[in-house]
């Protein structure tokens, strides 16, 4: 009986690691063929030339700049909105429009990209006039990344010690000085996984962008111009062009190594951050 | 004086801001509704479920039956989350209770990484990889069972780091007893981690199922897109989504509708199934 | 003011357009050429609400689209595809037929080795699907496909995967594949091969033209640009998406 | 007081955290029966001495434990030594009520299965020890309801009772009253007390006056030269009268610590 428990658990943690193995697995796989098909074509020149035929050749300047806008755009308008809606509903107290929210946050979770897609058409482009361009994008990501910065925020939240409002309150702190102050210092980690996910996931969608951001791919002068994103890019390489699988590789690696990129600077950030805050206290 | 002001504007912010959020899911489904309107108010919405079949391009006999391709869009959706929860989980534990921290710290970067490669990618790996695979066996490969594997990749990160950040979250001093009161490390792991850290697990694969039915792109490449209602694993299959990303851009006024209907339909379908969930009480985070 | 043309319209038009626009943009400082695509439907309605100022269309015009004014700036082929194991010479128009109905659902009723044939079909509104059809003479309803699949690209792939599958798409996107190393094949049809002299001379059956529809009157710039198109010097980024320029 | 008879031996015990010693050179016996308080100002070691009984340590990183730790002729430490049935024979309660975040049922469920009692058995000492608590007419009509809606003091009675129905030889309590209100406190304390004879008791205290109260036999826990060590051992009463070290001796009479 001893052996066999001693067993179980060794048995549990490779079946665990098996598990473990089934999602990396896969993905060394995908990187594996994207650097076989696409490792030849990066250079220093693949990031500062234009694009020419199509992607076939020349670089992707123009698209890492657009890229860079739109996840600016749609990150700057997430942001403000989703914590505010995350602090709105951790707020004590439950009423049926708490309850509604919290439903609709989820509904929002599951709305297909492309009906996105279709909603940013009509309502930014031809409703507010702002046409395709980067800032109609932009938006359509934020309204589709808020429930991802919903979620992890209240998460983050929920997970500080019940006792760290109320020892606030206690003190006499206003709810400005206790959110500002208590809260979202103690939710930022969780917060900033919040935002990674929804970066990675604006960096990486393709189907809300084609009939918002457009598809130009000449250098934006302003928010206001068509520009396409890097995903764009690799759809539009990889359904449209012949032979663009090589371009559509070798620009799918550089968004790997720019999401490589992300993560590690903000797990950094916020360890260095988690590291501030002890030693302060 | 001032101070009592400044909380008069947070909750001012935060007013707005709730309102903000329910008003966009409210204009989105109103939105969908305007655009779906012609089909809804003409009382051809029937066809959507009188019709066997989707054939909006055939002169002699256009139909819009959407049961097969809702009923597909379930069946992937569940068939990913069968393949992905169990092995979402599994691999949150080892990397939790069992992997070495540097190792663990790898396992998170590549599930980082997997949360952000493109559906295209994906679809076309899950093209020339896994449907040659299936279609040895099963011709034509392009499948329900692609769909669900393809699907399964693209939702297991977002189901294993969330579970991952649910499991951290557990207070040492609960596992501490658990161990004390002589439990295994399996049993403390599935008796006690787990069911404390259900809200959170369930959390992560509600929001991997919403993306798993809202899915498109990768779809599309590996379903097979044939509207049917499906015998095996093996057979092709078309969800909601697909037809809507095949067919939008090419859509003319009538057929258009339809397509906004169907997309109506989708979101009202996931919208019964997070009320049935709500009504249960399964859904308070 | 920067003076604009808006396009929309065609995935298979659009790289060619964008292609030329960027040439035209660099001869022409301080003109801008707007290219966005989402399929000649789009091409079309947005040509009509006067959103764009061309639109792109892959396909001849149906009825109700005749009050557009069209320019044809190139010839495409559409070619039946095989996997390179399949060692099937050409099909005959009858034979497609049968296929694509399932009337013959193994190789060997076409004259090839045994094995079962995935059909391979378009989905509704695509360009190639419209010419496909009015080749065979097809109604939509009347093919039982195996796989449906959206853009060339995708057929392309789905063919290369599949020993078994038919399918059909531009001769261009093929052949550049094929050259590529890419596993297919392009069928002759009616004793005709697939290549572009052919469908050049007018020989090949089944071909469409690659439009740019305007509603109104052209703007000045809008007209340069599209004669700009049928020009000498747009030919070679037309060749180079292997597409057959006309003469003119 | 109890009969005497030595249960633990603890010889020359070290505890080390990476490259700090939290405990040197502990020498301990701990009687069968008896109520064993071990007393101490913060830091010198007594929840680290608490948590090697059961090996609790194994969870912290980085610590390592030497010397010898003899219950029923075996060595806790070695590395040999089945720590599953080591915790079943030496339970723990904790300073914070953890019981699980489940029914009050599923508390006694998991561990009583995973220890290979019957549907039955579990019944029947889930009812016999929630009894033994004194719980048992509180919660009899909710077990299926959450353990995490009871107040402080019944969770923490829910523990108690959830390591008396393995039936330990030994209970560790680390600091069992002092999240609790003194109601609550008291309760518990009284119930620890009435373990008396059927269970062997090792309980780190802060509370003075309660292991004068409770405790047979004290342990006196000190810091010297860096690391935590037991200056002074003996009967309860006998070393609050009069104690022999003077850290000891001024700590028990009130005047340092």
């Amino acid at each position: 009986m001893v052996r066999s428990k001693r067993n179980g658990d060794l048995y549990f943690g490779i079946i665990c690691g098996l598990a473990a193995l089934c999602g990396i697995g896969p993905l060394l796989w995908i990187v594996y063929d994207l650097v076989k098909l696409g490792a030849g074509r990066i250079s220093p020149g693949f990031f500062t030339d234009a694009v020419r035929e199509s992607g076939r050749a020349g670089g992707i300047a123009p698209v890492l700049h657009s890229t860079f806008l739109i996840v600016l755009c749609c990150l700057g308008a997430a942001i403000p909105p989703g914590l505010g809606v995350a602090f709105y509903l951790t707020e004590n107290g439950e009423n049926r429009f708490r309850k509604w929210l919290r439903a609709s946050v989820d509904l929002l979770a599951t709305i297909p990209s492309i009906v996105f897609g279709l909603f940013g058409m009509a309502f930014f482009c031809r409703f507010l006039g702002l046409g395709f361009s980067i800032l109609s994008g932009g938006l359509t990501l934020a309204c589709m990344i808020l429930p991802v910065l919903i979620r992890t925020t209240v998460a983050a939240v929920e997970a500080l010690p019940d006792h760290l409002r109320s020892s606030a309150t206690a003190l006499g702190l206003t709810k400005t000085t206790i959110l500002l102050r208590v809260l979202l210092p103690g939710a930022t980690p969780g917060i900033v996984i919040g935002i990674t996910i929804g970066t990675a996931r604006a960096l990486s969608e393709t189907a809300a962008l084609i009939f918002t951001s457009g598809y130009a791919t000449r250098t934006p002068d302003s928010l206001l111009d068509s520009g396409r994103s890097i995903s764009v890019h690799i759809y539009d390489l990889a359904m449209n062009i012949p032979n663009g699988a090589q371009g559509a590789s070798a620009s799918a690696l550089v968004l790997l190594i720019a999401l490589l990129l992300i993560n590690f600077l903000t797990n950094f950030f916020s360890e260095l951050w988690l590291k501030n805050l002890h030693s302060s206290k | 004086m001032s101070r009592l002001r400044s909380d008069r504007v947070l909750s001012f912010v935060l007013n707005a801001a709730a309102l903000l959020c329910g008003a966009l899911v409210l204009g989105i489904v109103l939105f969908l509704s305007i655009e779906a309107a012609p089909t809804i108010f003409s009382g051809k919405i029937s066809a959507f479920f009188t019709d066997e079949k989707w054939q909006p391009g055939s002169e002699r006999d256009p139909q819009f039956g959407i049961f097969s391709m809702l009923l597909a869009s379930v069946l992937i959706t569940l068939l990913a989350a069968i393949l992905a929860v169990p092995v979402g989980i599994c691999g949150a534990i080892f990397r939790v209770f069992y992997a070495p921290e540097s190792l663990a710290k790898w396992q998170d970067r590549f599930l980082e990484l997997l949360a952000g490669i493109p559906s295209v990618i994906f679809g076309f790996w899950g093209l020339s990889v896994i449907v040659p695979f299936i279609n040895r066996y099963h011709p034509p490969g392009q499948s329900l069972l692609a769909a669900g594997i393809v699907l399964a990749l693209m939702i297991l990160p977002t189901i294993a780091l969330t579970t991952k950040s649910a499991l951290t979250a557990i207070s040492p001093s609960l596992m501490a007893g658990a161990a004390a009161l002589g439990l295994s490390r399996p049993a403390q792991i599935l008796q006690v981690a787990i069911p404390t850290a259900r809200k959170g697990i369930a959390a992560g694969c509600a929001l991997g199922l919403g993306r798993a039915i809202g899915e498109t792109m990768a779809v599309v490449m590996v379903c097979g897109n044939i509207a049917q209602i499906p015998h095996s694993v093996f057979d092709p299959v078309r969800p909601v989504t697909s037809t809507i990303a095949l067919e939008m851009g090419y859509a003319t006024a009538e057929h258009k509708s339809y397509l906004y209907a169907a997309g109506l339909v989708l979101v009202l379908m996931t919208a019964l199934f997070l009320l049935v969930r709500i009504r249960k009480g399964a859904s308070q985070w | 003011m920067v003076e604009s043309v808006v396009i929309t319209g065609s995935t298979t038009v659009a790289p060619v357009v964008a292609d030329a626009a960027k040439r035209f943009e660099e001869n022409n400082p301080g003109i801008r050429i707007d290219v966005q695509t989402g399929g000649s439907s789009r091409g079309i309605s947005d040509a009509k609400s006067g959103l764009a100022d061309l639109g792109m269309v892959s396909r001849h015009l149906n009825t109700g689209e005749e009050d557009l004014s069209a320019t044809c700036i190139a010839i495409d082929g559409v070619g039946l595809i095989v996997h390179r194991q399949n060692e099937l010479k050409g099909l005959t128009r009858e034979q497609v037929i049968q296929l694509y109905k399932k009337e013959i659902t193994n190789w060997s009723g076409v004259g090839g080795t045994t094995g079962p044939v995935t059909v391979t079909n378009k989905a509704d509104g695509r360009g190639t699907l419209e010419v496909f059809l009015a080749y065979t003479g097809l109604d939509s309803a009347d093919i039982k496909a195996d796989v449906i699949v959206g853009g060339n690209q995708q057929a392309i792939k789905t063919v290369a995967g599949n020993p078994g599958a038919i399918g059909y798409v531009s001769i261009g996107a093929a052949l550049s594949e094929i050259e590529n190393g890419t596993p297919i094949r392009l069928l002759e049809s009616d004793g005709i091969p697939a290549v572009p002299a052919m469908v050049a001379q007018g020989k090949f059956p089944i071909t469409r033209p690659l439009l740019l529809v305007s509603g109104g009157q052209n703007s000045p710039l809008v007209a340069e640009f599209l004669s700009y198109l049928q020009s000498e010097e747009t030919r070679d980024i037309i060749e180079s998406h292997l597409y057959v320029p006309v003469a003119k | 007081m109890a009969e005497e008879s030595a249960l633990i031996e603890v010889k020359n015990l070290s505890i080390n955290y990476d490259d700090f010693a939290a405990l040197r050179d502990v020498h301990l016996t701990i009687q069968k029966g008896n109520i064993t308080a071990l007393v101490g100002p913060s830091g010198c070691g007594k929840s680290s001495f608490l948590q090697s009984l059961n090996r609790l340590t194994d969870l912290i990183p980085g610590c390592q434990t030497t010397g010898e730790m003899i219950l029923g002729g075996k060595n806790i430490l070695s590395p040999g030594c089945d720590v599953l049935s080591l915790r079943r024979k030496v339970g723990m309660v904790f300073q914070k009520p953890n019981p699980f975040p489940q029914s009050i049922r599923r508390n006694f469920e998991i561990p009583l299965r995973e220890h290979g009692f019957s549907k039955l058995e579990t019944t029947d000492r889930m009812e016999d020890s929630l009894k033994r608590v004194g719980l048992w007419n509180e919660v009899s009509n909710r077990l299926s309801r959450s353990a995490a809606n009871l107040s402080g003091g019944q969770q923490q009675r829910l523990c108690i009772a959830r390591a008396l129905a393995l039936d330990p030889e030994v209970i560790l309590f680390d600091e069992p009253c002092s999240a609790l209100d003194p109601h609550a406190s008291g309760v518990v304390e009284d119930l620890i007390s009435s373990l008396r004879g059927s269970v062997t008791v090792v309980i780190v205290t802060h509370n003075l006056a309660q292991a004068r109260r409770i405790a047979d036999h004290l342990a006196v826990f000190w810091v010297r030269g860096g690391s935590g060590t037991i200056v002074e051992t003996g009967a309860t009463d006998a070393l609050f009268t009069s104690a022999t070290d003077p850290d000891a001796k001024s700590y028990l009479t009130g005047i340092r610590g």
